[in-house]
C-alpha cells in the first residue's frame, strides 16, 4: 500500500510579488508547496498513520526505551485552554501553570529522593547535558580543575555525546564478569581529573549496581560528583531511590517512566534532580512557593538555561497527571510488574540470556544468528522487535523491556515471536521481512546516496 | 478504575501466580535484586486519585490563571491551529510510536518526517533540513557547534546580535561553553543589523554570525545580503533564524547566502504552550555529514519500491558516542508532525496569507498606538512582522500592569518600552487593546 | 482557508475545466436540470465563516448557559465517561464510517457491534439484543409494534404505569397509533407496581405490559415475578424498561420472564448531552425474526475465518419496505460502540461498583436531606437507585428555583415534589447541595 | 489479520451476592463480561478501527448515503463542556443550547424553503415518520378520512415501511419511461383516500423531477399533502428548495447534507421542515425566540413527541457548525461539486448509466455481470463500492454517489475500480474479494443460523 506524497498529490506554485506587503526586495519570488484539501488532508496522514507500528497496535518491547501506554485522559488535561499561555505572562496571572509545574518539581525529587528538581530540560539527552553542565558550574565554582568524565562502556550513547558536548574527555570503564561496574577499573579510571561518574542503574542489561555505595565512595572520594542517568528507573520506582544510593544528579525521561507519549520520536522531556549542595547551580528560573505564591526565581549560581523558555509544558502536564493518577501503590505495582514482565519473557525464550538477574529488562543473545536479521523476521511474526546489537558487551544482543503493561498472553506472543524468528533459516532471516508495508530497506545504500527532500526525488525519478 | 495498583498494567492474581511459578519465584519482591542499604522502605508521598479526581485537580489548577487575552510574541508565537491538526496528530499510531528504528513498520512517520524535510527545504532554499531540534534556542546551539566543527581552527567567536531574547543567549552559550566557543554581540541600529558596525567587528576569530529576521522585536531587516557578504569574506557561517511563517514570505534564505537557517518551526502547528518548541534547523549540503539530530532520506526496499528509512546514522550518537555531531536523541518529531499537518492544510497560498497578514497587523496596530497621546509605535521605523517596541511616556512595567487589570498582557522590554504580537489569534481583540492603551495611559 | 466555495471540496480551476470538458458541458450550471420555475435565484440568509470564527461563535453561544451542578436525572444520566472512549471512538475509521453493507472492509465495527450485542446479552440474559435504537422511548415504542405483530388478533391495549416519563409516553403513543394500539395506565403503589390492582385490570386485551425497574423515580421494584406471570397468564409481552449499569446489579430480566428489555443504554458512553440517547432492545430468540434494528452475527468468510456480518436484513425496511420489522435505518450506532467501549474499560467490577454507589449514595442523599427541617425524602419506602423523590413544605418550583440561583438544578414532580439523581459525577457535590437545601428552606 | 473478542481475551465472573447493598432476592447472582486493562482496551479498539473502511480511508461512493467528509472542528464543538446539560434544565439557565438549537431550525427553514422546522427527530427515517404523523394530524383536525400514502416504486425502502408504522396503506407508483414520475399514473393514483406523496428530489437516480411543480398541483387538488424526502437535497442547496416546488413537508438528513458523521450507522439526525399551515402540528416542544429570550413552546396541535428528550444534540451542534462555515457560497458550491463528480465519473466508466441527466448521483447498470459481484471485486481496488441492486428500475444496478469531496484524481481511481472490475472474468468475480481483511462472507448462510452474541458461537466452537 503505497501513499503517494503531498507534492506528488496537487504541487502549487505562488507568485507573490505584487500581493507582499513588503517592498519586492525583501520578498520571496514565489513558493511552491502542496495545494490540497482539507479531505485530502485527513486522508493522507489517516492513511499514513495505518502506516505505522506504535504502542496501541502491540508489544514494543525495545530495551532501555520503555514503551509504555500513554493514558489518553492525560491528553485532555494538556490541551486544556487555560493552560495554553504565554511563557512570559507574569507569574501572578499563571499561578496555575505554576502551581502545577511545582508540584511536579516536588514530585520526581521525592521518586528520585532527591531534593530539588527543574523541569526546563526538554528530552533525557538534554537532561544529561544540564546534569553534566552542573557538575561543572559546581567544579568551576570551587576551582576544581577537572576534565574528564567516566562513562561504562555499556551506556547509551547519550551519555558520550553529552560529555563531549560539554567539553570533557570521555574515558570509558569496561564492566566486570557479571556486567556490572568493574570497582577495581573504576579505582584505577578515576583521579584529580575527574569530574563526574555517569551511571545507569540498573544498567542497560538490566542488572542493579550492587556495589553502588562503594562506588559512590570511590567518585566523592575523588571529587567528583556521581550522575544517574534515569532512562532505566521504571524498573525501581517506590523500591530505590538515586538520592538514597549516593548520586547527586540525575535526569527522570518523563517518556519512558512516566508514560507520557512518545510521538514517534518526541518531545519528551528530561528533568534533573539534584542534592541540596548543588540546588544553587540549577537552570533559571525555578518555580518556588513563597507564603502561599508561586514564583519564579533563578538559583544564585544558575548554569543559565537549557530551553529557550520553560521546557516541554505539554509534556510535563501528562507526567504530572500520570504520576498523581498511580500515586505510591501505582508506582510500586508499575516496577513490580515491569520485572515481571521481563522475568517472564526471558523464561519463555530459547535464546540464550548471559547476564543476570536482571530487572525490567535483559539483553539475550541471538547467537551465530544476526540479531538485526531475527529482529527483522520478528516484524513478521506481528511484533516490534527489541533493540539490536547493544550493548555491545553481549555479541548480537536483543536488548528487550516489554514494560508492565503487556499481559501474560501478550508476553506469550511475544516469545513466540522470538522463537519461531530463531528457529527459522537463514535465507529467510535475510529475506525478512515479508509480511510489512515495505520490504527490508538497505540502510547502507540510503546514507551512500541520501534523497533528503522531494525536490531531490524529483530529480531522481 | 482501581487506584491501588497500577490500572496500566493487565495482570490477575492468576496471571502473577503462573508467571512466577515458570521463573521460579516466589514473589515478585524476590526478582529484585536491590542490596538492603539502598532499598527504600518508605512511602512516597504521593496519593494516587482516579481519572475523573485528576481531571478536576488539574483543571481546578488552570482554572486558577488570569483570563488575559495575550499580545505575546518574543520568540513564541500563537497562530491558529486546525483542529484536524489535534485530531490526525493525536491517532495513536503517530502518537504512542518511538523513533523509526524498523522502518518496514514505521513508513507512514517516516514519510511524515520526510515531507516536514521537504517543506522547510523549499521555505529555506537549503538542501538539508533535519526533521527536528528541541527549540530555536537548541537550534542555535546545534548552529554553534557545527560552526566550531567546521571552523575548529580559525576562530572561536560567535556573534550575535545585542537585541537577542536573553533566554536563547543563555541556551547558545551553554551550548559554546564546551565548544570552546566565546558568543559576542554586534550592535543593532533602528532595529536591524547595523552592518558597518559589523564590518569594523568582523575578523577572522568569528566562526558563525547570527542575524534573525524578523528580529525578537518584529523588525524585518533590509541588508542582510551585505551580511552575507561578510560573513563569507571571513569563512564564518551566515547563521539565519526566522520561523516558517515568515519564510513563506520574506526573501528566501539562500538567496541571501545564509548557511544555516534555525528558528522556532512551531509557529505552525503549535498552539501556545507555556514556550514549548520545535526547533528548525537547515543547512546546506555540504555540511550535511555534519548535521546534527535525525535524518529521513526516500531509498528503495528490497522488492523494489520507493521507501523511507532514517539515514546518516553514523553522526548520529547511538553511533558515534562522544564524536556524534549532538548528543540529542528523542526530539520533537511529533511537533514536526503537526507542524506539517498545519502547513499542509494551509497550502501556499494560506500560508502566505498568514505572513502578509503578519505584516498588516502589525502595522495597523501600531499605527493605532501610535495615535494615542503617550505612545509612540513603531519605535523602530522599519516594516515589522507581527510585533513591534511601544515607547510609553509613562514607566513600561506600570502600563503592562494596568494593561493586565484591564484584561491584556502585553511584554515590559526596558524602562519605556513595550512591546506588543499581534496575529490571527488575537486581531479581533485589537479595537480593545487599544481602547485599554488609551485608558490605562490617562 | 477559503470562506468562498466549500473549502470540503479539491477542484482546481483546471480541474473543473478538464472535467467539464470530459463531460461536454461548459460550465458547472449546465449539469442542473432543474426548471426555471421552481429554480431558486435569492441568495440564502446563511454567512460563511472560517473555523475559527465559527468555533468563537459556538462556544460564546455555549458559554451563555449557567454553570449549574446538576442532579438530574428522569431517564438521562450522567456517569464518567473515560476519556479512552473519547480518544478510540474518535478514530476516523469509526467516527466516519457508515452501516456495514460491505462486510468484508468493515469487519472492525462488526466485532465492536457483535461485542455491543453480546454485552447486552449478558445484562439482560435475553438471546437477542440489537446494535441499537434510537433511544429509551422509541425503544419502547418498538416494543409496541413487536406487540402488536405478535398478538395482533387479540388486543389493543398497551399498560404501562403511571409513573412514566411524559415525553417517553408520547413517543410511545405515536408508535401505538399507527399499529391500533391504545395506551393505558396502571396504578403504583408507593412508586412501584401495584400488583393487586394490575391484576384486576389484566385481560385479554392486553397485549403488553411496561415496567421500568429502577423507575424514573428511582424506585427499585420488589414485585416483578408477580408481573410476569400474570403477563404470562394473559398472553401479554412483558416489556421490562432499565439500563445497562442497573442491570449490573438488579436481578436479571431474564430470570423474572420478561420478553422484552428496552431502555437507555446511553448511561454508559455517553456523557449528558441534552437528551442524546442510545435506545436498548433485547428479546427472546423465539421473536428473533420481528426484531426491529440491526442484527450482528457471526459466521465464517470463504477462507473459513471467523467473520461478523450484518445479518436477517429481510426484517429491515430496505427489503421488506412496509412490511419491515421497523421502518428504522440509521441508528445509533456510534453510541453503542462507546457504550461497549465503556464497558470494556469497567468491566463487570467496575460496572457492579457502578451500580452498588448509586444504591448508596441515593440511600445517603436522600437520607441527609430527610434531616432537613421542610423536607422527607425518600418519598417512597423502598430501595433507590441514582435518585428519588424529596417532599417538599414549600411549593416545589419555588424549591428549585432557589436552588437554582444557588447553583443546583434538581427536577420539580409535583406541587410539593422534588426530584434528585446522584450519581459519580456529582456525587463530591452532595455535601454543598446538602447546604444548598438548608439554605433555600429558611 | 484476526482480533480476538474481549471475552476470549479475559472473561471474569464476579459474584455479586454479599456485596450488593439490596437484598438477595432484588440482586443478581452474578456477572460475566470482560475483565481487560485499560491498554488492552486501547489496543482491542485500535486495532479493530484498522479493519475498518471510513470516509476518512478513501472513496465511499455509496448512493443516496452522501458520505462526505466530516469536519473535524464540529467535533470540538460538541464536546464544549458548556454544552453538556440536561435536558431537564430551566430554559433560562440553557440559554446558549436554546440559541443554537433555534438558529439550526431558522438554517434549515431557510434552505428548503420552509416556515418552520423541527430538529427531534434522531434520524432521516424518524423525520419522514414525524413528517407523515404531522400531514396525519393535519388530516384528522381536518376531518380528512385519509388511508393511502403514495410512493414511487423507486422510493427509499423507509418511506414505505413509515407509511405502515403510521398506519397508512402503501400505493406503489411506477416510474416512466424517463425513470421520473409517471404523471398519467399519478392522476391515476390519487384519490379522496390519499392522506400524501412522498417524493424524494432529485429522484434516487439522480433525476429531477421535472414535472414537479403539476405533481403537487394533483396532490395538492386531491386534498393531500406533498412530502419531500431530503435524502438527494445535496444535490439541490441554494439552487431549488422544496418549499419553492409545492411541498409542504420534508425531512433533513444532517448526516448525509450537513457532514455529520455517520459514526458506523447512526446517530444521525432527521429534523423536519413544514409550510406555515402545518407548523401547529410539530412535535412539542418548539425552541421560539421571544423578546430576545429562548423559550420551549409547544405548538398547539403538536403530533406529540418522537424522542424522548430533543433528539440528538450533539449531531445537532455539528450540522450547525457545518452549515455556518459554509454559508450561501459554500453550499451552492457544494452541490456544484458533487454534480460535478457524479458526472465526470459517469463519462469515465465503461458501465452503461440508462437514465439522465442525473444530478449527484447516478445508476450504472453492471448489465449481464452480477452488480455484487461486481463491488465485491472493487474492493480489491481499494474503494468502496456503490450501493447494488437498487432501485430496482435498473437491471444490476449500481447507484453511486461520489460526493464534493472526491479530487479528480480520485475520481478517476473510482472509475478505474469500476472499469477494471467490470472487465475482470466471471470467476474472479464471484471469488472475490481477495485483498480485504476477510474474504467473501455468505449472508445467506448467516443468516440460517443466527450466532447473535459470544454466548452462542461459545456454543458453535
Amino acid at each position: 500500500k503505497h501513499e503517494p506524497l503531498l507534492s506528488e498529490k496537487n504541487e502549487t506554485t505562488l507568485e507573490i510579488g505584487d500581493d507582499s506587503p513588503l517592498p519586492d526586495e525583501l520578498t520571496r519570488d514565489s513558493l511552491t508547496l502542496p495545494e490540497v484539501s482539507e479531505p485530502e488532508v485527513a486522508r493522507h496522514y489517516t492513511r499514513l498513520s495505518q502506516m505505522n507500528w506504535s504502542i496501541d497496535s502491540g508489544p514494543y518491547p525495545l530495551g532501555s526505551c520503555t514503551m509504555k501506554y500513554n493514558p489518553r485522559f492525560t491528553e485532555d488535561l494538556a490541551a486544556d485552554p487555560n493552560a495554553a499561555v504565554h511563557p512570559d505572562r507574569s507569574s501572578e496571572s499563571v499561578q496555575g501553570t505554576l502551581e502545577l509545574y511545582h508540584d511536579l518539581q516536588e514530585y520526581l525529587a521525592e521518586i528520585g529522593g532527591m531534593d530539588a528538581v527543574t523541569l526546563q530540560p526538554p528530552a533525557g539527552a538534554a537532561g544529561e547535558f544540564t546534569g553534566i553542565l552542573i557538575a561543572k558550574a559546581y567544579h568551576e565554582h570551587h576551582g576544581n580543575d577537572k576534565s574528564e568524565v567516566i562513562i561504562p562502556a555499556s551506556a547509551h550513547g547519550t551519555n558520550f555525546a553529552t560529555a563531549a558536548l560539554a567539553g570533557y574527555d570521555v574515558v570509558e570503564l569496561p564492566s566486570n564478569e557479571e556486567g556490572r561496574v568493574d570497582v577495581e577499573a573504576l579505582e584505577a579510571a578515576v583521579s584529580d581529573d575527574t569530574a563526574a561518574l555517569m551511571l545507569t542503574n540498573p544498567n542497560t542489561v538490566g542488572l542493579f549496581e550492587r556495589d553502588i555505595v562503594e562506588i559512590a565512595e570511590i567518585v566523592h572520594d575523588s571529587g567528583g560528583v556521581l550522575y544517574y542517568d534515569g532512562a532505566n528507573l521504571n524498573a525501581l520506582l517506590g523500591r530505590a531511590r538515586p538520592g538514597d544510593m549516593g548520586f547527586d544528579i540525575m535526569h527522570y525521561n518523563v517518556h519512558k517512566t512516566f508514560a507520557t507519549p512518545h510521538g514517534g520520536g518526541g518531545p519528551g522531556a528530561g528533568p534533573v534532580g539534584v542534592v541540596e549542595e548543588l540546588e544553587q547551580y540549577l537552570p533559571k528560573p525555578q518555580v518556588r512557593e513563597r507564603d502561599g505564591q508561586y514564583v519564579l526565581e533563578d538559583p544564585e549560581e544558575s548554569i543559565g538555561k537549557v530551553h529557550g523558555f520553560l521546557g516541554n509544558w505539554l509534556v510535563l502536564i501528562k507526567a504530572h497527571a500520570y504520576i498523581s493518577r498511580l500515586g505510591h501503590e501505582g508506582l510500586v505495582d508499575t516496577s513490580a510488574k515491569a520485572v515481571l514482565n521481563a522475568n517472564y519473557l526471558a523464561s519463555q525464550i530459547d535464546l540464550e540470556v548471559p547476564y543476570g538477574p536482571f530487572h525490567h529488562e535483559f539483553a539475550a543473545t541471538s547467537g551465530d544468528r544476526d540479531a538485526a536479521d531475527v529482529a527483522k523476521r520478528m516484524l513478521d511474526y506481528g511484533v516490534h522487535p527489541p533493540t539490536t546489537k547493544w550493548p555491545e558487551m553481549v555479541p548480537e544482543a536483543m536488548l528487550t523491556e516489554p514494560t508492565e503493561i503487556e499481559s501474560k498472553e501478550s508476553v506469550e506472543d511475544l516469545a513466540e515471536a522470538f522463537n519461531r524468528a530463531y528457529a527459522d533459516s537463514d535465507e529467510t532471516l535475510e529475506s525478512a521481512p515479508n509480511r510489512t508495508t515495505a520490504a527490508r530497506i538497505d540502510q547502507a545504500t540510503a546514507a551512500r546516496n541520501p534523497v533528503l527532500s522531494w525536490h531531490t526525488l524529483d530529480d531522481e525519478a | 478504575m482501581t487506584t491501588g495498583g497500577t490500572p496500566f498494567a493487565p495482570h490477575t492474581d492468576a496471571d502473577v501466580e503462573a508467571m512466577l511459578e515458570e521463573i521460579g519465584a516466589g514473589d515478585e519482591s524476590e526478582l529484585f535484586d536491590i542490596p538492603e542499604e539502598v532499598a527504600f522502605e518508605g512511602k512516597l508521598d504521593i496519593e494516587a486519585r482516579d481519572e475523573p479526581a485528576v481531571k478536576s485537580d488539574v483543571s481546578r489548577m488552570f482554572a486558577r490563571n488570569d483570563d488575559l487575552t495575550e499580545f505575546l510574541g518574543r520568540g513564541h508565537y500563537s497562530h491558529y491551529v486546525p483542529s484536524l491538526v489535534d485530531h490526525l496528530s493525536m491517532r495513536a499510531e503517530f502518537l504512542t510510536s518511538y523513533t523509526q528504528y524498523q522502518p518496514e513498520i514505521t513508513q507512514g512517520f517516516l514519510q511524515v518526517l520526510f515531507e516536514y524535510q521537504s517543506m522547510i527545504v523549499e521555505l529555506t532554499g537549503l538542501e538539508v533540513a533535519n526533521c527536528s531540534m528541541y527549540d530555536g534556542a537548541s537550534a542555535l546551539g546545534e548552529a554553534a557547534t557545527l560552526a566550531s566543527r567546521l571552523r575548529r581552527v580559525s576562530g572561536d567567536t560567535m556573534l550575535v546580535p545585542t537585541h537577542l531574547r536573553d533566554g536563547k543567549q543563555s541556551v547558545l552559550e551553554n551550548y559554546c561553553d564546551g565548544a570552546g566557543l566565546v558568543v559576542e554581540t554586534y550592535s543593532m541600529d533602528d532595529g536591524a543589523v547595523d552592518v558597518g558596525a559589523l564590518e569594523d567587528r568582523m575578523d577572522d576569530d568569528v566562526v558563525a554570525v547570527y542575524v534573525e529576521n524578523p528580529t525578537v522585536r518584529g523588525v524585518i531587516q533590509e541588508e542582510l545580503g551585505a551580511v552575507g557578504n561578510l560573513a563569507d569574506e571571513h569563512d564564518a557561517l551566515f547563521v539565519y533564524g526566522t520561523d516558517p511563517v515568515a519564510l513563506a514570505l520574506l526573501e528566501q534564505p539562500a538567496e541571501l547566502g545564509v548557511d544555516v537557517v534555525v528558528g522556532e518551526a512551531d509557529t505552525l502547528g503549535l498552539p501556545t504552550s507555556f514556550g514549548m518548541g520545535l526547533g528548525l534547523f537547515a543547512t546546506k549540503e555540504e555540511y550535511l555529514r555534519q548535521v546534527p539530530g535525525r535524518l529521513v532520506g526516500a531509498s528503495d526496499d528490497d522488492a523494489g519500491n520507493r521507501a523511507y528509512t532514517l539515514t546518516l546514522q553514523t553522526r548520529e550518537q547511538h553511533i558515534r558516542k562522544e564524536r556524534a555531531t549532538s548528543n540529542i536523541c528523542t526530539n520533537q518529531a511529533w511537533v514536526a508532525l503537526r507542524t506539517a499537518m498545519h502547513a499542509a492544510l494551509l497550502g501556499p497560498t494560506g500560508l502566505v496569507d498568514l505572513a502578509t497578514d503578519a505584516v498588516e497587523n502589525a502595522s495597523e496596530l501600531s499605527g493605532r498606538i501610535d495615535e494615542l497621546s503617550g505612545f509612540r509605535a513603531p519605535v523602530h521605523d522599519r516594516h515589522h512582522f507581527r510585533e513591534f517596541l511601544v515607547r510609553s511616556d509613562q514607566p513600561a512595567a506600570a502600563i503592562a500592569g494596568d494593561l493586565e487589570t484591564e484584561g491584556y498582557a502585553v511584554h515590559v522590554v526596558d524602562d519605556h518600552l513595550l512591546q506588543v504580537c499581534v496575529t490571527d489569534t488575537n486581531e479581533a481583540a485589537m479595537d480593545d487593546l487599544v481602547a485599554a492603551f488609551e485608558e490605562v495611559a490617562r
